[in-house]
């Protein structure tokens, strides 16, 4: 598990309308960048997609702001909202940490899913939320993948995850690992469909998601200097016991060694994600897909919708 | 202070040899004191008996990370009337934390792969205390792929601390080669049986338990992190190690209890390394039990079962 | 002396220089050479004619090895409206010697891969010169099961010297990587059109040439191993270079009448390079016309007769 | 293509009779391991199956020998052994090289092809010939290879080849290259066919044979120090202009490297080849495959043999 590499001010939804002056005050106040140290005014670093203008640092989202900066306005419809975790093992202080991150995070578990398009694409997306619990994969995170895979084999359309995760959540222990292998195995059938699955990497993503969902998919996005990994760089440091390269384990090292597909900065990511679903949509005349599938039907969900 | 040995067997010794003692000096001094020390003995029977039908998660954790546990190569070779190591990734190296190869197990031809800790300071750097580099994992996948080419049966032996947190393991994709075996197994076209036979750590040690039926030794354990890392992390106090064990619900009854385990293999008294023949052979019997109920269920059935298993793990409200 | 780089066109242009100057000089002193200047052009314009129509094979070695001569980026942009670069083969590194991604080409999605070579220091570093390692193979194994998965044709671009001779290349298994490519292309199950645009060297060239349709750029070599390293070997003398290039019939004509091209691009007077549009423009009609062929093919024929292909190839007495 | 490596001088049949006084007389020369330099007696080197008893460095065997030293005595029997190479380029000096490689060889070609049974275990074998033109790889050694492949197919039974050579044959040009795309077309139809395919590399297996049939086998075996790889060490030394590691390239260094899954002792090697034939072969009692089998017939053709 990583910890403290979620500490982050929460910031305001990309498009949706301010609800009270307190909120006013707290977006008008000037926020430093933890990477260049820049004064950045909050409606600067608001209209710049939460990316620092100066060095390009990638503040991380909260899961409805990247949502909203990824879908097609409007578009996005949740899925399996209600679910929510048990303190299954009766572990101390589960119960308590659980109410606390319904509180800050608005959220009822560490991933929103739900169906939405993206440049007119229908797809099924799933966006972990890094205030919950340091987005940390228990039961709930575990079923609402599968139910989000699920989904998109029922409506034969291309799924995206975005993650980001501190691990498995060690409050619900055993079952909690488990849900890697839960997770891959609907993953499996997922691919065997021959379905399109797109993984976004986002700061940071480590321990049981990193060696799960998030790693098997068709393509594989990161965004600029997140920390992606299996291992935590303390725990790495603790047992060689020497300084880690420069680097590592962020997602241009991760490119270099041949981890990851592209390194998109936010502002492209929404053209990016629209070509890659248009690439695999099978729209073009002459389609190779599209005429293999005139003869065994099976038609293109983007068709219909 | 939390103990950081299994000492137990150990001052049992020492209270033996103390008697043994005392008999010579009584019998050289012509006092007969063998029914005392009969008596004695039973007590010191009794009271390991009592001992380790009570051993606490921490204490079992100790145990399962014994220095004399059976490995994966002892287990192999009790099992095997005939044995092919196969070794190499075919990308980058051979993996020595993880053994995989061909058996002759009852007369059946099957893969067994596992990870391999050492005994000894110099086996355990030759085997890097068993914890795998992303080679290991590929090796495994790779054993994996060939088993169900062959329709092999598969068995698993898992006793890990866990994937090894290095530079270069981070660099060839840990994460990736760990989510391939997930993958790759859950949908293998083959029976799997899988043993955690000793410490089964965090996601490293998972990639061998995706399976058919995960049975587990007595006094083994398998958690999600250890309880070192949980105590030092959630509750920032290392010391508090023993009730973080028992917290986190890591041991063979735990498990069984949340249906993550199938089936405990009872250790001898002591722990497996005391009377490894008897462990051995306890395990074989569950193995050929298990293996022979799998091989005569058809194949989509057995895949059915092994992603309904899978699929249904975990608790939450809805 | 054996020519080792290719000047004709540098010495062209120095007599076309003198003309200009010889044309500046006369109308500067009023005489009237210009009918003159013109025949002589055009004897020049004549002469590059039947120069070009009898390149020798070492010539066209040259040629196809032109530092300017368009590369896999190059086509890459001109054919696709729409292109993604992807990296990387999951295991070790993203090997820049090769490129790969999808294109949209003509309103169809496809698999581009190709090997990469710079136009200039920097570039060839960067490019490692177009030699791929082990991970080029496998990022190319990877996208190629990617595009049977999502049923993509495959276009692949060939111009290199040859798999990188190097010690890690050795070590990462450069022989199992290329085997896997050539094995996962024998029966890929969507069309598969290869383009040997420059220089084919040798086994790590041929790994992006199995395939239904074999292309050849007119002044393109393809050889078993390079022109240089034959003559050392079998003739112990680099210096018969020339002979040996004609010997081995490593042309696109020569392979034409081999049997092992399918059609031959020809490029314009001079070199590809002389004219990118026109090159480019010619190769693309060709693509659509082989793609339209091959995506209207069922796919069981398409592999039946590629894997004919392949069968046949060879000669010998029974 | 690696010259000189194939220098040896010519032993004997391991397990023919002597024919002629010459022979016995050159067969008591002793000869010098060109390992450790020690003089060893020729019996005493052929008593130890032509391994050094010093420093077991292994010699180079003829294909004949090497059939000798593995099949079960008297199965061999040869196929496609007429298959014989054309100058189908007109190379300058092809054809005499050809005349002279049948002389020294003493066989037509670079492989000897053939069914035999080893351990009981019947089987379809490949043993390439080091003294034919360094057992490089024309249209006639593809052809024999996928002739192989092919009869392997037809009974279903286990394929072995023997690999050693200096690459692509250049005298036959891309014909030549090709054959390795030929080869690899027919085995993954072997593969396909979920049949066992053993390839074993000897001292040494480079280039285009390297690349192609003999590394994309099941299970991968090599004798010990052997050179295996696929670029020759010159050219490597030449490309990198510095001296190459230790071992490079040896069989010990690729297993290390994940290469290959065993180095065996020529000592080893009937043992270990009827060990691995007998655990695909699903003779025993209660085998999943035979299991299997049963259900689906496609008896093992070791049941009629
Ligand atoms: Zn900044
Ligand atoms: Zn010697």
């Amino acid at each position: 598990m990583i910890k403290n590499t979620f500490s982050r001010k929460k910031y305001f939804a990309l498009s949706r309308k301010m609800e009270s002056e307190e909120e006013e005050k707290r977006v008008a106040l000037p926020i430093n960048c933890p990477s260049c140290s820049a004064r950045i005014a909050a409606e600067a670093l608001h209209r710049n997609l939460m990316v620092c203008p100066k060095c390009q640092h990638h503040f991380s989202l909260s899961a409805r702001e990247r949502i909203d900066l990824m879908v097609d306005n409007g578009s996005f419809q949740e899925i399996d909202a209600a679910l929510s975790s048990l303190d299954l093992l009766d572990f101390p202080g589960y119960q308590e940490k659980l109410e606390k991150a319904w509180e800050v995070s608005g959220s009822r578990e560490a991933i929103i899913t739900g169906l939405a398009t993206i440049g007119g694409h229908k797809l099924v997306l799933g966006v972990m939320e890094s205030d919950f619990m340091m987005a940390s994969m228990g039961s709930v995170v575990g079923e609402k993948v599968c139910r989000a895979v699920e989904q998109a084999m029922e409506l034969a359309c291309p799924l995206l995850i975005c993650s980001c995760s501190g691990g498995a959540r060690m409050q619900e222990g055993m079952v909690a690992l488990m849900q890697m292998a839960k997770t891959s195995a609907v993953l499996g059938k997922f691919n065997q469909a021959g379905l399109l699955y797109i993984s976004l990497l986002t700061h940071p993503t480590t321990g049981g998601v990193s060696a799960s969902f998030a790693s098997l998919a068709d393509i594989i996005l990161a965004e600029p200097g997140a920390l992606i990994g299996f291992a935590g760089p303390r725990v790495i440091k603790q047992t060689i016991g020497q300084q880690l390269p420069a680097k590592f384990q962020r997602s241009e090292f991760l490119l270099e060694h041949g981890m990851i597909d592209l390194v998109v900065e936010r502002s492209q990511l929404k053209a990016t994600l629209s070509s890659l679903l248009g690439l695999h949509c099978g729209h073009g005349d002459g389609s190779y897909a599209r005429k293999r599938r005139a003869k065994e039907p099976s038609p293109c969900p983007c068709d219909g919708g | 202070m939390v103990k950081r040995q299994f000492d137990y067997e150990q001052r049992v010794r020492e209270i033996r040899e103390k008697l043994e003692e005392l008999n010579n000096l009584s019998s050289s001094m012509e006092f007969d004191l063998s029914r005392e020390i009969e008596s004695l003995e039973e007590k010191i029977e009794n009271n390991r008996e009592r001992r380790y039908q009570n051993l606490s998660p921490w204490e079992k954790v100790l145990l399962s990370r014994h220095p004399e546990r059976p490995n994966s190569n002892d287990y192999i070779s009790y099992f095997c009337e005939e044995w092919i190591e196969l070794h190499g990734d075919r990308h980058f190296g051979d993996d020595t934390s993880v053994i995989g190869g061909i058996g002759r197990f009852n007369g059946q031809a099957v893969t067994i792969l596992g990870y391999r800790k050492g005994k000894d300071t110099r086996e355990n750097l030759q085997f890097n205390f068993g914890m795998p580099h992303p080679e290991g994992y590929r090796k495994i996948r790779r054993l994996l792929l060939q088993a169900e080419k062959f329709q092999r049966p598969v068995i698993t032996l898992i006793d890990t601390p866990g994937a090894y947190p290095g530079i270069g393991a981070e660099e060839r994709g840990q994460a990736w080669a760990i989510s391939q075996v997930l993958m790759t197994l859950s949908a293998l076209e083959v029976p799997v049986i899988a043993v955690v036979s000793g410490e089964g750590g965090s996601g490293g040690a998972l990639a061998l338990a995706v399976a058919d039926r995960l049975l587990m030794h007595s006094n083994a354990v398998f958690s999600v992190a250890s309880p070192e890392a949980c105590a030092s992390i959630l509750w920032k106090d290392l010391e508090r190690v023993e009730d973080m064990a028992r917290a986190m619900k890591i041991t063979a009854s735990d498990l069984q209890e949340l249906g993550i385990v199938d089936e405990i293999i009872e250790e001898p008294l002591g722990g497996a390394h005391l009377n490894f023949p008897e462990m051995a052979e306890k395990l074989k019997k569950a193995l050929e039990k298990h293996l022979e109920e799998l091989v005569s269920t058809n194949r989509r059935e057995l895949l059915e079962q092994r992603y309904q298993k899978l699929r249904k793990i975990g608790e939450f409200r809805e």
